[in-house]
């Protein structure tokens, strides 16, 4: 689950890491008065879950108040790599003398805690990495032991902070592993994390933050799964979600209901192989779980039918444990809940799949095809988009 | 002969009088699993299928000399579940559990790279040497003795492959599902090294999947270490970028752990890359 | 450091631990008023830092206040093993119908947290432990993980402890081990840890409690530095802490000052290994530090001196990196600051040590003799302590 | 020859800008160890008595191959900077900090366990191979080589001890000292099997004290391993119970790591114990 800017230096600032005092935004009075409080020159930041905020022209710089609402109008309503803009963060200018950059994530490959420096902050990350991948200063943290001083002492002298601001550096970096942690995050990033001149002072201070929460530790931090921004998530999603689905929207006209990720990944695939030529390709990926019993084949095709883009239905299910007559049952009954005059193709195997593509045939249902094999499935779903085309 | 399992092994069920630990606690003592108890916190003493209950793993393996154990606990015990295990010195932990915190899971590793026990999974279907013994919710039927080794990051898309294999005569030694989480127990690389020094296995079909690069380091292990043929199928070749595909390891992250890349790297080595899963009989076959 | 039993349970409550809702009485009217306000019988408990309370007397029950007063008032002032009684811990009576020993400590032997359960609580542990060790559930801990789930019902179970409290006794664990790390206490034990009826429920509940705090580690919690009860402490060993010497008082006529904690016990073994056919042994255990430097030198005198059992003291110092000439200096230096006519035995060995002792023999101080070796100085202060009886 | 140090050892300073690093490492310059650099956190760069002063230890290593490092810092960052020495996979790292929390030193110990590093310490006063190497705050001028190793508990005592030696003209190998804490790196019986090995060294005197259990262990590890005569000398015949007599831990805790019980068990197997410091020459030369 990603956060937006906002919160997540809301919760960097839980941490005691010094964060800009600025506020959100949901219309341009709102961005108005926001602006009027702070004072002298501020930032109108769009919050949108999508990278490229700047080049879209999602952030921009307001001397007045005046500045500020006008921005904000434009910014507001704003499609952003396919996200529309509905709120932005007034965040006070900054005097800026450096940017750095510092983040947290898991590396996967080490399986431990990674976290990451670079003098080179405020850009890229992934474009610094590909130039110049020896300006970031990487250090692993064994996740029993926790980030110890040494090792922001090494990331401090390697990016060649000035002396300085290294007691503001551990800070902020032992706070950032500490939101990490405390947040079940798989990333916290500061960039840039920006030397600013203030009341005489040179202080460290996150501009700009990035959280990503891992969904399987959403249980133990409640006052996370609250930040979550539905605006943000299509609404299949959110109701896969409820329904306890895998599913993840894409934008082809064959509905995909299989169970078992691989599986679904696969059934895609195929689709895609046979329908690439035409222009047709999956609708979606979905994984009704491991049992197929009515209640959640019902939801999922009524998931799949909320999209209009679906010319057709490709239900894929292995008999594991569960017996391919029942999960034809199952099937027949949600159909009978869930009633569609789409073309749907139906492919079960394992235990007992001719009894089961027999109930699939002999429910006389017009509109459902048996198909014996995920070749001949895909091929006959591809088919069947080109019919209804 | 097999990996990792046969008909000596002795199983333990952690959380067998849970649903799912009860049902199949039911399926793998009907196939012929040696499942010596369960365990479950407070129920010390009961009986289930026929089988003694212990308070803790350690109590079992005590009684019973339990040398394998299969974890089906809620995910927020699960990690202490597999740690159980690994202070009991269980050797081989088997966790169909998923949806455990990553941050868990990477404690978990820590520990256990310092222990006396292999963890297969977590979030994996578990394992069957056909014939002597399954762990785990893999269906039983679909498998059949021969010499074919399987190891795969997918559960019904392993079935599916070992389902083909047996419908075409092709049997296997084991089937091995090391589970669809970005960071588990046991990778590719340690069960194509158990595959290549097992004698009854002639062949190796690995399935693998977008996200990280476990299938780019079997390559190289492929390349530099194995004499037996491989062929693979590498599910997810229309993944969109930064969307998890139910297995919370599946995931493209910018350009890292695309199909393509995989099924590139796997080619540069000699493996046979399936185009779809029912052609890899025939690419065994070959 | 020790902590009383009613401070210890406070603390424990911190942590989640249900402890009795009792109050400390520093007089009988207290006592009265507490137990009055209690309602119902209540126990008096001496508060001291001395074992074996119940057999000497200092804990008694009380059917009604007035009880609690006379009681009070009899362990008030009342001497327990050499510790005077000065408070009282008034607590509520409790229904027992069963008790547990519970305590986490450091396990040096295996360089772990150690956790401990017996059915047998109430009773003398160190008892149980002889009689029937296997009575007692030992689980060590890693402390790089903590204590787990399934270590306490390890516990749990070894024990016998009845279904319906592990919940109970888990929360409770847990707490009492979160409260041992977050103590650096080196000790946190609950006897009894009782199962006791109250309002028809069945509940644990921490009748008493002991905890003892790592010196090294209390730096990192001001909070505990303050239950300190400098009332129980000879003045002596005060003193000697606020001058940052490491003092412990004996029972013998000759003080001891020494450079070195080996050296320091050495020293006394060899005062005892003469005198004691004379009934004369060391009076104090007393390492000066590695540089004995001249304040610390008359630290230590005055706190020798302030024991007026001594009637000789002996200085043995190894110059190390310190050359002995210096320290001798620093000790005529001392002795000018800290007069006393008490005879003064002075071994130095080391660099200089022949120069070192020449400055000593020349600073024409009557009552002070040179010594070549430890053999020697013991000697000699055995044979100045029977001279001056 | 010698054990842990001699004249190859490269030594990083770990809190040279110190009061007390600064002049121990002097001192170690002097005696004319091979002092490498130092290192303190911010002062990278710098210069201190004509060593190169590092932010880190890994760059101290990666610059200078130092094998050894010795710690003069602060009670309350010792542990951090003992793990900062591992992680940097120094061989043996010498830790002279007192009154390190009990806590730390446990974390401390299971980190060592699975690493690659050897600690000894905290709280002790270093090690010396005379006329080599002196790592610590050992004098450098009471000990001269020979054939006598000698392992301590005690700083003062066993320069005691070693001094008694030289003035009777009994030369060491190498003289140890493990310290005084509960739970430490290093124990008496690692340093025994290293002078059971060393070729050199003839004879071994051993400096104990009351509290724990090492000596007894020790006891045991002599009666079945050691080839070579023991001399022993046990402190705190005369402490009380309960009372920690300055090192933390020389502690008689109940009836357990009393002297009486320590020099008995040595005894029986038939090691000398010296009844005073002074008497060791004595015994070494029976």
């Amino acid at each position: 689950m990603n956060l937006h800017e906002y919160q997540a230096k809301l919760r960097f600032a839980e941490f005691g890491i010094p964060v800009p005092r600025g506020k959100v935004a949901f219309n341009a009075n709102e961005a108005y008065e926001i602006a009027k409080e702070l004072g002298g020159v501020t930032v109108v930041k769009a919050q949108v879950h999508a990278g490229g905020r700047g080049k879209a022209g999602g952030v921009k710089v307001a001397k007045t108040p005046e500045d500020a609402r006008e921005h904000a109008s434009k910014i507001l309503g704003m499609n952003i790599k396919g996200h529309t803009v509905n709120k932005v963060l007034v965040d006070p200018g900054a005097n800026i003398k450096g940017e750095i950059y510092l983040a947290v994530t898991n590396d996967r490959a080490a399986r431990k805690p990674l976290i990451m420096a670079s003098a080179e902050g405020g850009m890229d990350i992934e474009e610094v990495n590909r130039v110049s991948p020896e300006k970031i200063v990487r250090v692993h943290v064994d996740p029993l032991i926790g980030l110890r001083g040494y090792q922001i002492t090494e990331l401090a002298s390697g990016i060649n902070l000035p002396h300085d601001l290294w007691k503001q550096f551990e800070k902020i970096a032992m706070g950032l592993y500490n939101c990490y942690v405390g947040s079940d995050a798989t990333l916290c990033e500061i960039n840039p994390l920006a030397v600013v001149e203030e009341y005489g002072q040179t202080i460290l201070k996150a501009l700009d933050g990035k959280m990503t929460i891992d969904g399987n530790g959403l249980g133990r931090h409640p006052e996370l799964e609250t930040l979550r921004d539905t605006s943000e998530e299509p609404q299949e999603e959110i109701t896969a979600r409820e329904s306890d689905l895998s599913y993840v929207k894409l934008d082809g006209q064959i509905g995909c209901m299989v169970n078992g990720a691989g599986l679904a990944m696969a059934t895609m695939d195929m689709t895609a192989h046979f329908g690439e030529q035409y222009g047709i390709g999956p609708a979606n990926f979905l994984d009704v779980g491991g049992g197929a019993d009515p209640d959640q084949v019902a939801a999922a095709l009524r998931i799949i039918l909320s999209d209009k883009n679906v010319k057709a239905i490709l239900i894929n299910i292995f008999g594991g444990i569960t017996r391919c007559d029942d999960v034809a049952r199952g099937i027949i009954t949600a159909m009978s809940e869930v009633p569609t005059q789409l073309p749907i193709i139906v492919r079960l195997i394992g235990t007992n799949q001719e009894e089961g593509l027999a109930i699939i045939n002999s429910a006389n249902l017009t509109n459902m095809t048996g198909a014996k094999t995920l070749y001949e499935a895909a091929q006959k779903a591809v088919e069947a988009v080109r019919g209804a085309k | 002969m097999a990996i990792l399992i046969d008909k000596n092994t002795k199983l333990v069920v952690q959380g067998i009088t849970g649903k799912q630990g009860r049902f199949h606690a039911q399926q793998m003592i009907e196939y012929g699993t040696n499942v010596v108890g369960g365990v479950r916190a407070g129920k010390g003493g009961e009986w289930v299928l026929g089988k003694p209950v212990f308070d803790t793993v350690k109590a079992a393996r005590e009684a019973t000399g339990a040398n394998c154990s299969i974890i089906y606990v809620p995910a927020e015990g699960a990690a202490d579940a597999i740690l159980e295990a690994v202070d009991a010195e269980v050797e081989l932990i088997v966790c169909i559990t998923e949806r455990i915190p990553i941050q868990d899971m990477m404690k978990v590793r820590a520990i256990l790279d310092h222990s006396k026990s292999r963890l297969l999974g977590a979030n994996c279907p578990g394992l069957l040497t056909p014939g002597q013994s399954k762990v785990g919710i893999m269906p039983g039927y679909i498998a059949t003795p021969g010499p074919v080794g399987v190891v795969s990051k997918s559960g019904t898309l392993t079935y599916e492959a070992v389902y083909a294999l047996t419908q075409r005569g092709i049997g296997q030694t084991t089937c091995v599902g090391i589970g669809g989480d970005p960071i588990n127990g046991t990778s590719f690389l340690d069960v194509l090294q158990m595959f290549e020094e097992d004698p009854n296995t002639e062949k190796v079909v690995l399935i693998g999947e977008i996200g990280g690069t476990d299938e780019q380091k079997a390559a190289d292990f492929i390349d530099k270490h194995m004499t037996k043929p491989v062929v693979a199928f590498i599910a997810g070749q229309r993944a969109p970028e930064g969307k998890t595909m139910g297995h919370a390891g599946a995931l493209v992250e910018g350009n890292v752990g695309t199909a393509a890349e995989k099924i590139e790297k796997l080619k540069s080595v000699g493996v046979k890359v399936a185009a779809y899963p029912e052609q890899i009989p025939d690419l065994i076959m070959q």
